[in-house]
């Protein structure tokens, strides 16, 4: 520990939405310098404490200090901005500007005139800093998920704030990015900027943090170094129960069964060529592949999202029309879209509604849909998935981030899919959550389901039977489970063939 | 969407009450209501009556059906401003093909009876084609329609030169001004038509899809809503409840003025507005903009018994109907876009 | 045309009040024009005059859904004669056809419903304003020439009669004049629009003939200043203008020459035979056809009477006329 | 904001070619302004002239002072319907509070001089009530300004009493009507009002915040924006320049009827949005707008020109707007909203 002040300090916060307690008298103290850990299950109040600790929301009770100086007020937002700079869950790119003005928002210039000259050129610097590849003219609607994060990192980085929050950066990025992000963060540790870092890996909470805070149920549980609290007791801690790592099942080989999902001859230029695939029943293949490998363009192929130039899709026997969703759903097959907030789900309708729009069709007669049935299919989908909620009417707006994700996929197995293609399914989910969601696919699996999951996460991919590795939009390699990290990293980086 | 951060004034509310209020939202302006039928006793002992009450419903029925075409629109998160042009052109069109060129007509005389059921079918066309222009080439609802309210409107000028109409079938007539056991028959078929929609959009499947693609459309999309086809349809429908509109108004006033219409889409707006729905899409209720309806209505007709000077009538009627918002607003406690 | 005059339909002066049957109802048109406001002021001052019982007054804002509503509120209070001014007048049949049900007895002012009983019509002959204006036009500029109309709406009854005499009459007797018809909607910036891209591109617009002074009078003002096109009458940069309404401001116009005429629409009498019909109908008076008492004619209509007020041609010479109601009001 | 994925036909787009188009996306409707001289020139040799396009650019200047303001406020992805009655209340409050009575003034007869000053601040005063409504009680900016277009009209009427005005101070007059350097006075303030809005919005921070604000408020507070007063501030500037859109009107006509700006925020709207401003907020350029301002100036030109017999007017207008929407739209290349 670098010293003992406080540079940012939280006490007895309280927080309400309504009904939802999001904090209740929750606490957290940071000492300068050090990078914090905040780790808690899904709307364990994480990003609530954020956004109090950003000044964007107003606490009920409870106040907030900086080294050891009340906040300023929350009307004061320059003040707030010296004190404290953040990457929030949510999404606070502009869509309608480019990537240069987002990188430079509310600072294109000190005074006076902007000069876009001078500000394109810094943009494109700092880009360079943190390897993003695009151009800094594009809108920052136009890029891609994984591509936005790293404009609000680096956004938030560049500040030069000596606290800088960070809330899950790493949920939506591939492993190459992650480390480049750590390797800044260690440097601003170095500068002596103190950090709070957010994320769902515990992992990466050893890799980059001296200290770590647990929240469970809107309270503070715990604060230690990281050292004096191992794996399982954080996790346990987390879930205040005891809780067992997963345990990856194995299936019986599938090769008798039948081919579910298929493709022939699937091209689209610019992203995959000439994709043969076959999914057999019961089997999860894993989908694997470095960024741009094409591995979520094929994917958003097959559910109908895109159209490929040439080439077949079959599900379950039918030749499924292309880009054409409703008749790949028809034909019996359930997904999980990339980016959640864009296609996963209708934020002002409820957590039912949303998992029951596919099947609408089965919960009555005569295209009526009867509420009742409704309700109790997402009961039941909550309690399958362990979606925290006040209950199936809530709209699934004021979800936390992990529990909207698991009724995206709740929508997905909502009509038991012959054939499941999950896109990065756990990306922002908390441990146990994503036990309950790789869960839930294999269970999928082994109620007869072929599954295409496609993930940048190792972890992940250990469910699969097979995971098929892409480079370059190609299928180079057909990896058999039981590979070990190194060999299966070796193969998305193209070294081995 | 932007969604408002509703700070302090939401939090602060105490538990049980919101949970009910939320259960409620679409009818925040049952208060609103409530404060009229009594501000309207006090105005005129004719107020409260069953006579007068009737009227007002009455009144309201032809600009009901527009505002329930505008809120189905509204709710799927699209907008149509030619509705108000389609309750003067349809009409008119239906009509002229029926009656003689001595009235006003095309010469072309088809069946009499045909006449409701073209200017339907007239009504349909214009959504159809709305609907066409926005999804297959991408345009915005809203400059669309806008052009097509003038377009629309523009034909209804030029086909009668901007004349009245006023020999028109008497089955054309009928529906606007029939009384079906002691109530105007169009109390009636607004009636039915409000309960069949509140029953689709809330209880079925195309009804609720209205609500995914106005909430988000890429989700809905996604979850296998044929999106484009569904808000072809809305646009058809609500072209073809703009003409139906337009025959209860022609029965009623006995005529068709080149005027039939316009002026209304605002109104429509507001009564939907003010009654929840959202401009955003995906939010409100067809309940909640009937008691938008409603609320137009009663303020109306109080002011006309009131007898408030015309030069002062127009700021009365716009602060009323600021007030309405407010009350609405604080009764609901959800901010609004 | 004028049928044979039997009865007279004498102006009973409203002496004989004793007891009056009922209240008169009356809707007003508008409230933001300025010839149907000093109609509305009219109203309330000559109904005490007449031995009137009035209603408080509505007003149904240029829409006829709102004259329906407004109509249906004042026979449910009580009315038992209605003054209406129908701007819109293909869409009150059905209105018409209730009141005649319910026994109310109809004073239309100013335009004339094509369908529907009326106890009577009030107004001025439109068609002879567009005939006078363009016999005014036509005389002054020697049968040729170019002349511009600055229409009302075409939805308006009165916009489209007086289009249409004028058309007709400068078709008959000035077939050397060319109009352009300007659609103005009643609105005074399209009204100023047009006749600038006119002018630019005939510079040689020789008369204006403007369907409403209260929208159209102060842009065309302002447009033929900003092409230096007032002068006196003798200079041939001169262009005839005249209007139509009668309002102080145009009077005004005439006094200081920028404009060469108007016809007055007496809003005057139009408030004083609104009143006097409507009491006259709930005393239960009939009218035949012919001339009367006030200097105008009745004619017979399918659906009613009608009263053709005169509307008197204004000019230089007779502007100062105290008679004319431009010049009474405040 | 549901960013609309633009699938096929955009990504389909090389790149090279997408980038240099997104660079004049606000000049989508240079062709179809180019298409319109044409085809004007064809019409009539007169078209062409500097005096008539001179009168095209005065005509429309009133006009394109209102889509100046709807345009930032729509940037800032907010409504604002109230400012076509602002353009004809603050003219006549601003009048009537230095005009003697028998002219129709209050009575208070302040100096002539400062009716255009009390003009602006009426204007500005309607445009911060609408922002507090609007930003503090959260409502619906809508419908606020909806029944604020209805108030402030009503209270137009109300203090007229529905007359117009006709003795207005020479220097009320005097901007509307005056030549500078042989051209109308009104072209030179609307040209400089435009330049810098162009370069407010384009160069500096506060003008660059409107286009994050109205593209994600969230994400703008977030940023530091202080949204509440930048809004509030757009909105009071609003309301200003649809005052001065008044002022120029009323120079141009050389009086206030009780009709001035009624109906215009339609035209307003068409022209902003066919310039290519985002109905859903942050997107679109004032440049774009004053594009689409042209393009109205134009059609009206040449159909007045052609003498469109009336009753057909509407109609060829109405498809003139959205052919040339169509235009801009394919060689944008952009769905809109
Ligand atoms: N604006 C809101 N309205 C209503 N409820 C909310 C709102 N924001 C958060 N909540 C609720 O507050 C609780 C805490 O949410 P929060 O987003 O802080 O969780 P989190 O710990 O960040 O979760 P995750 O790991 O999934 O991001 C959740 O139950 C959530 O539903
Ligand atoms: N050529 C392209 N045109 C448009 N969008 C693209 C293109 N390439 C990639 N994308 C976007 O990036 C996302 C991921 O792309 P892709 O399927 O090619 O690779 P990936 O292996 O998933 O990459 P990453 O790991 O970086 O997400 C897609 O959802 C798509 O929207
Ligand atoms: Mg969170
Ligand atoms: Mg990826």
């Amino acid at each position: 520990m670098t010293s003992s002040v406080k540079a940012v300090e939280a006490l007895g916060i309280t927080k309400r939405f309504g009904p939802t307690t999001a904090l209740n008298g929750a606490e957290i103290a940071i000492t300068e310098g050090e990078t914090h850990a905040l780790i808690g299950r899904n709307g364990a109040g994480k990003s609530t404490l954020v956004s109090i600790l950003t000044g964007l929301q107003r606490p009920d009770e409870g106040e907030v200090r900086f080294a050891g100086q009340p906040a300023p007020p929350p009307a004061d937002r320059d003040a707030w901005r010296q004190r404290v700079a953040c990457v929030y869950q949510k999404s606070t790119i502009i869509p309608t500007l480019s990537v240069a003005e987002n990188l430079f928002l509310n600072r294109q210039t000190e005074r006076g005139r902007i000069n876009w000259r001078s500000l394109r050129t810094r943009a494109r610097r700092l880009l360079e800093q943190y390897g993003v590849d695009v151009d800094a003219e594009t809108m920052a609607g136009d890029l891609g998920v994984e591509q936005r994060q790293l404009l609000e990192i680096a956004r938030a980085l560049s500040f030069g704030a000596r606290f800088i929050i960070l809330d899950e950066p790493t949920a939506q990025l591939d492993g190459p990015a992650i480390q480049r992000l750590f390797d800044r963060m260690r440097s601003l540790r170095e500068q002596g900027v103190t950090m709070m870092f957010i994320s769902h890996h515990l992992e990466e909470v050893y890799e980059i943090c001296q200290s770590v805070s647990v929240f469970r149920d809107a309270r503070h549980i715990v604060t230690a170094a990281v050292e004096d609290l191992p794996h399982d007791r954080l996790v346990d801690a987390m879930t205040g129960e005891a809780t067992a790592a997963y345990e990856y099942r194995t299936r019986p080989l599938a090769s008798a069964a039948p081919v579910v999902l298929s493709t022939r001859g699937l091209s689209l230029a610019g992203r995959y060529q000439n994709v043969d695939l076959d999914v057999r029943a019961g089997e999860i293949v894993g989908l694997a592949g470095s960024g741009s490998s094409g591995k979520v363009g094929l994917a958003e192929t097959l559910v109908g999202l895109q159209r490929a130039d040439t080439g077949t899709v079959t599900v379950n026997g039918t030749d499924i029309k292309q880009g054409d969703v409703p008749s790949a759903l028809r034909a019996g097959l359930g997904f999980v879209p990339q980016d959640r907030h864009h296609q996963g789900f209708v934020p002002l309708l409820s957590i039912a509604e949303n998992a029951t729009i596919p099947i609408a069709h089965k919960l009555g007669r005569f295209g009526a849909v009867s509420p009742a049935r409704r309700r109790e299919h997402g009961a039941r989908m909550i309690e399958q998935l362990d979606i925290k909620t006040t209950g199936p009417d809530q709209p699934v707006a004021d979800l936390s981030g992990g529990n909207a994700q698991k009724v995206v996929l709740a929508r997905a197995l909502a009509d038991d899919p012959r054939a499941l293609v999950v896109i990065n399914p756990t990306a922002g989910v908390d441990v146990k959550a994503k036990h309950s969601l790789l869960g839930a696919v294999e269970d999928a699996a082994d109620r007869g389901a072929g599954a295409v999951l496609v993930s940048d996460e190792l972890d992940d991919l250990r469910i699969c039977d097979r995971v098929l590795v892409m480079f370059h939009g190609r299928i180079v390699k057909n990896v058999p489970r039981g590979w070990t990290d190194n060999e299966l990293v070796a193969a998305m980086e193209g070294i081995d063939h | 969407m932007t969604t408002t951060k509703t700070s302090s004034p939401v939090s602060a509310a105490p538990l049980g009450r919101r949970i009910q209020l939320g259960r409620f939202r679409d009818l925040t302006l049952v208060p609103v209501i409530v404060v009229l039928l009594i501000a309207g006793s006090f105005v005129d002992p004719i107020f409260l009556t069953p006579g007068n009450l009737t009227n007002v419903l009455q009144q309201q029925s032809a600009l009901a059906l527009v505002v329930l075409a505008e809120a189905m629109i509204l709710i799927s998160g699209k907008f149509d401003l030619s509705l108000e042009s389609t309750v003067g052109m349809a009409p008119a069109v239906g009509v002229m093909l029926v009656i003689p060129v001595a009235a006003g007509g095309f010469g072309l005389e088809l069946p009499g009876i045909l006449a409701i059921p073209l200017c339907l079918l007239v009504g349909g066309l214009v959504g159809a084609f709305n609907g066409f222009l926005i999804m297959r080439f991408q345009l915005s609802a809203f400059i669309v329609t806008l052009a097509m309210m003038i377009v629309v409107h523009g034909l209804h000028l030029g086909l009668t030169q901007g004349k009245s109409l006023f020999e028109l079938p008497e089955s054309f007539l009928y529906l606007g001004s029939a009384t079906w056991l002691g109530l105007p028959a169009a109390i009636w078929i607004v009636g039915a038509l409000f309960t069949v929609a509140i029953v689709a959009l809330g209880y079925f499947r195309v009804g609720r899809s209205l609500y995914a693609i106005g909430g988000n459309a890429d989700a809905a999309r996604a979850a296998g809503v044929r999106v484009e086809r569904v808000v072809w349809v809305v646009f058809v429908i609500g072209g073809i409840v703009a003409a139906l509109a337009g025959v209860l108004e022609t029965g009623r006033l006995g005529g068709i003025s080149a005027n039939q219409g316009v002026g209304w889409i605002f109104m429509a707006f507001a009564a939907a507005v003010i009654g929840g729905v959202s401009m955003d899409g995906g939010k409100g209720t067809i309940l909640g903009a009937l008691t938008g309806v409603l609320v137009i209505g009663l303020v109306e007709n109080i002011l006309t018994l009131k007898g408030v000077p015309g030069e002062w009538k127009q700021l009365v009627y716009g602060s009323i109907i600021l007030v309405a918002l407010m009350i609405s607003r604080l009764a609901g406690g959800k901010a609004q876009d | 045309g004028s049928s044979e005059s039997t009865g007279t339909g004498a102006a009973q002066p409203a002496g004989e009040a004793g007891a009056t049957g009922g209240k008169v109802g009356i809707d007003f048109p508008r409230a933001d024009s300025d010839f149907w406001n000093s109609y509305n002021k009219y109203i309330p001052q000559m109904a005490p005059e007449l031995g009137v019982d009035l209603m408080p007054p509505t007003n149904s804002q240029n829409d006829v859904a709102k004259l329906v509503a407004n109509v249906q509120a004042l026979s449910g209070q009580g009315a038992k004669a209605i003054v209406m001014a129908p701007q819109d007048t293909g869409a009150i049949a059905s209105t018409l056809q209730n009141l005649e049900n319910k026994n109310i007895p109809v004073v239309s002012v100013d335009t004339r419903p094509d369908k529907g009983k009326v106890y009577m019509v009030v107004r001025a002959d439109n068609k002879a304003y567009g005939t006078k204006a363009c016999e005014f036009l036509g005389e002054k500029l020697g049968g040729k020439g170019k002349v511009v109309q600055l229409m009302g709406a075409l939805s308006s009854i009165n916009g489209r009669d007086r289009a249409e005499a004028f058309g007709a009459c400068m078709k008959e007797k000035f077939p050397g004049i060319t109009v352009f018809n300007e659609p103005t909607e009643w609105e005074g910036t399209k009204a100023a629009s047009m006749l600038q891209t006119r002018l630019e591109q005939h510079p040689d617009i020789k008369g204006v003939y403007m369907h409403a002074g209260g929208v159209h009078l102060a842009p065309t003002i302002q447009v033929l200043k900003a092409k230096n096109l007032i002068a006196p009458p003798e200079d041939p940069k001169h262009v005839f203008v005249i209007s139509n309404d009668g309002i102080p401001q145009e009077f005004e116009a005439i006094r200081k020459g920028e404009i060469d005429a108007t016809l007055s629409q007496p809003a005057d009498l139009y408030a004083k035979y609104a009143l006097f019909y409507a009491k006259a109908a709930i005393d239960g008076k009939t009218f035949q056809p012919g001339p009367t008492d006030h200097d105008s004619t009745i004619i017979q209509l399918p659906n009613g009477l009608e009263d053709q007020l005169p509307a008197p041609l204004v000019t230089k010479e007779n502007v100062d006329d105290q008679a004319l109601w431009g010049n009474q009001v405040k």
